[in-house]
């Protein structure tokens, strides 16, 4: 493992530091919690939470800033953070306009949000609610598991549901568009190569020249299933059908497109990559109304992408459209 | 032996944070073929941490002592196994609360409550190919030990053994719940790795106690 | 070589293309002579062109737009776009205020750039002033040298001649003030893995798991020396320590901070670095003024990064902080 | 054979196209130890387009004809290559202008053409590690051989020779021009891409053109 870092240990704190150096004008962090707070938000209206395990830079502590999230809490590399870190995020920034947990549907996140949120309403009468993110699309979804993850897909539920809280939304109002970006965007990720968690310090699988993982997740788990390597054409047919199917998304209708690399992957390939899923969106006459490509929701130094789309209404474009500024991402 | 007075349980908990710390790199490699590699860590982070506090837990009786424990692992121990094995800790406090000194059945109540605090935050049952395919049949055990007069020693023993068995068993089930849950049929022939490291956990502590 | 692409050939159109349909509010692509083309640009200001090979995403395409660059030229990977695309960039693009061009100091971008500015001039009767980026102090500059490379300084370069342009300076003006950047900013850099070229297919170089290469360039080619890895903290005082020679930069300066990803980094480990170059600079009395950390001029997918330092006085901070909208910088 | 004339110098282009796209790859290494490893691929780019423009190029005299493929040159080689050889072809097509046929001598002027053209555009001198420093000999072995009164083969045979000798000599040289400067020390024992590459061209031509 050759990482530009000190150890594992003070990872977190000290990227999380670096950031806030970079950003005073944005974010504050407050290292006993390692919790990443907006500078200076609004008093009086919705907070929004979101967070989990580090790892997924610029997530979450990127999406923290005007428009998007009050708080990020992170956890240590692919570990949630505690009950007690996230208990301590809702009493920190407590409005009387309630508090809106962003959650990826992960049993670790789950579970410690959701005790946090417990403290909170028991203890301090704050008004908390909660919605999964579900995006990923590579996992099936039955009564007999889980659900699917979470991934990248939370971008956009954090701008779309930052834009309604900014704009004086209530709780339910916030809530509900929230879950309305949840029920439409579907996404599906490939890894080239694995990533390795410093704290490990070796590959947490490994894949020959010819192989790729497809439908892996965000944390370096190995996909649903290893393939051989193929064109970011033939990735891209393999990816939209599968999305393309899964909501539906259908001729007509009109999508936000994310392209997200996994850490590893240089922008030059991600921009050729777009290139593909665009034709390929357009053979299926399905309308890109916006797009974002770069690394949003990372896995370290995997190497890979994922297509995440967002079907869009006249409600949901007028958010995604509505004005933010953090460090991740800046106007849309 | 036949009971477990509050210096044995806090000597247990000890040397249960010991085998754990030893097999940090163990766990994670179990963790590492169907999750996502960081179970070792998690866990032994909290009971690193653990050992840290340790002059400040209380030791007054089994419960308030569990219950310190309870609150560290649950702030210090990553990921899933925060919440899993912290409410395990507290769920076990709450039902030793007050005591110094519990019997093998005692124990047995403790498991169970356990039991129920995991399923209660985590909503997993038998069979979902989690660390309860370990721990259920280790409560049982400690119970049916109880019921046959067994003393601790013994019933350490067969709680043990109800374990590894549990973790074996682990093997041919695909994942429920948890992240092994997002490889599907590719979890098959691996066991998990909670179950797996209560095994070990169960079997070493057996093996300390019986000296 | 597992990369994303369909093949090397086609590489830097699909890419251009991918990024056209990403952002078609902002950039046009011409893809005869792979010009990427600011999306209505004024058409009284001073033009401002640069470019050079490809693999260095989001450079250059990602700074056209709003208040940086008005047309990137794309060469193939690492090839100096040709004489003949230079000069058709200038001739599209020519207003009566005339024409910057901003070329990174290597043999191949000089000599083609400087050729087509000669056509330009004597053809088209076109004004055309030229700035040399010559930021990298990994090389000696002497006389028995070409002199150093250009590297990550250059967005600082469009930056604020952007700026300068777009507040309808004059040709002279806005070459004084590109000129001005050059004189004082400086960078270093170092890989921890060789990039592979799509059309070579294997690592330009080969590192161990205990080595770096310092003093890299951007463009894949082995650096001054060969040194064993080192942490974050030990990299950044090395880093800071050269840089702050080479002005100097003393106690007291203001700076702005860039900590750029040559493409494979992981933003983590870019932000744990960026803690330990500000921990390096506030121990010499520097004051960080602005702060970048990204992937800004990569090398395709080289692991590593560099650190540039810009000395600002008020004149440089408000050109850096005017409006900026591009793919790549919003805002600063 | 004492004079090339037209058909001849379009066959010894065509035939250094050949050359050049069957060595991209070993170019490409020569480039690779000290500069960024794609100098075969900027070469071979440029020449790949002229066989596509090949029916297109004037051929009603060598000057035409040179200059004709220098712009295809100029336009589709990579990098510093394009300026490089699309000069030297150029300045060479000048010198050539309106000939038909054209001594040994000739052939010198049109080689020194050459070598001022990249001169102009390059700055480089010999000594610099670049390619100059096989073509410089090279029009000095051509303009010997002209005033020894050799005919073409034999004059080819010696500008291969120079050419030859003259990339070995770059290997003790530290690199001042191009990116091979930017390794400084490290470029040493390395020879220098390009004029390695003109010994390998100056030899397969000699060779083609002796039969
Ligand atoms: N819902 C659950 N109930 C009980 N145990 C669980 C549950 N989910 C996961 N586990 C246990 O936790 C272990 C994984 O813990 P850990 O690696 O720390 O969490 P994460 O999945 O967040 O990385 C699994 O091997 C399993 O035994
Ligand atoms: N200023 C110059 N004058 C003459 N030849 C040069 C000059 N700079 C570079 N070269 C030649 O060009 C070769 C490299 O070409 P190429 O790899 O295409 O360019 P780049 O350095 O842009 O990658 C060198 O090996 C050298 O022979
Ligand atoms: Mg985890
Ligand atoms: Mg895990
Ligand atoms: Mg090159
Ligand atoms: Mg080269």
């Amino acid at each position: 493992m050759k990482k530009l870092i000190n150890n594992p240990e003070s990872l977190v704190v000290e990227m999380c530091e670096g950031m806030a150096y970079a950003h005073p004008d944005k974010l504050e962090f407050k290292k006993r919690h390692k919790l990443m707070m907006r500078k200076n938000p609004a008093k009086d209206k919705v907070v929004l939470i979101s967070g989990g395990g580090s790892g997924h830079e610029p997530a979450h502590a990127g999406y923290v800033g005007e428009g998007m999230l009050d708080v990020a809490v992170c956890g240590d590399v692919f570990a949630s953070p505690s009950t007690i870190q996230v208990y301590n995020a809702i009493v920190d920034t407590e409005t009387d306009a309630g508090t809106l947990l962003i959650i990826k549907n992960y049993s670790g996140d789950i579970m410690n949000f959701e005790a946090a949120a417990e403290m909170a309403e028991d203890d301090d009468d704050i008004k908390v609610a909660k919605v999964y993110v579900n995006d990923d699309i590579a996992v099936k979804d039955s009564l007999y598991t889980v659900g699917r993850r979470g991934v990248a897909g939370s971008v956009y539920v954090h701008k779309i549901a930052g834009a309604a809280a900014e704009a004086g939304k209530s709780l339910e109002e916030v809530t509900a568009v929230a879950q309305k970006v949840i029920d439409n965007v579907k996404s599906i990720g490939f890894a080239l190569t694995s990533c390795t968690v410093p704290a490990k310090g070796t590959p947490t699988f490994k894949l020959e020249e010819t192989e790729i993982e497809f439908g892996v997740g965000i944390h370096g788990e190995p996909g649903v299933a290893r393939q051989a390597m193929k064109s970011a054409d033939e990735l891209a047919e393999e990816c939209v059908d599968l999305l393309a199917k899964d909501l539906p998304f259908n001729a007509g209708d009109e999508v936000a497109v994310m392209i997200n690399g996994f850490g590893a992957t240089p922008l030059q390939e991600l921009y050729v990559f777009n290139n593909s899923v665009y034709r390929q969106l357009a053979e299926k006459g399905i309308k890109v109304h916006n797009t974002l490509v770069g690394n949003y929701m990372t896995a370290l130094d995997m190497a890979g992408a994922s297509v995440t789309l967002l079907k869009l209404d006249d409600e949901l474009k007028a958010y995604l459209a509505a004005p933010v500024d953090t460090v991740a991402l800046k106007g849309v | 032996m036949e009971t477990i007075n509050t210096e044995m349980m806090v000597q247990i908990v000890d040397k249960m944070g010991d085998i754990i710390i030893e097999n940090e790199v163990y766990f994670c490699e179990l963790d590492s073929v169907a999750g996502d590699g960081d179970f070792g860590m998690s866990v032994a982070k909290g009971f690193r941490q653990l050992k840290t506090d340790w002059e400040e837990l209380a030791k007054d009786d089994i419960g308030a002592f569990l219950k310190d424990a309870g609150m560290v692992i649950t702030e210090y121990c990553g990921g899933a196994s925060g919440p899993i094995w912290g409410s395990a800790f507290r769920a076990a406090a709450k039902s030793a609360r007050g005591k110094s000194e519990i019997t093998v059945a005692e124990f047995a109540d403790m498991l169970e409550a356990a039991v129920a605090g995991i399923q209660k935050r985590g909503n997993a049952q038998l069979g979902d190919k989690t660390l309860l395919d370990a721990l259920i049949p280790t409560a049982v055990a400690w119970r049916d030990a109880a019921e046959q007069g067994l003393d601790a020693i013994a019933a350490m023993d067969a709680g043990a053994k109800a374990a590894r068995d549990g973790a074996e068993k682990t093997k041919s089930m695909t994942a429920n719940k948890g992240r092994a849950s997002y490889v599907g049929e590719r979890s098959l022939e691996h066991p998990d790795a909670g179950a797996m490291a209560l095994g070990v956990i169960f079997t070493e502590l057996h093996r300390f106690v019986a000296g």
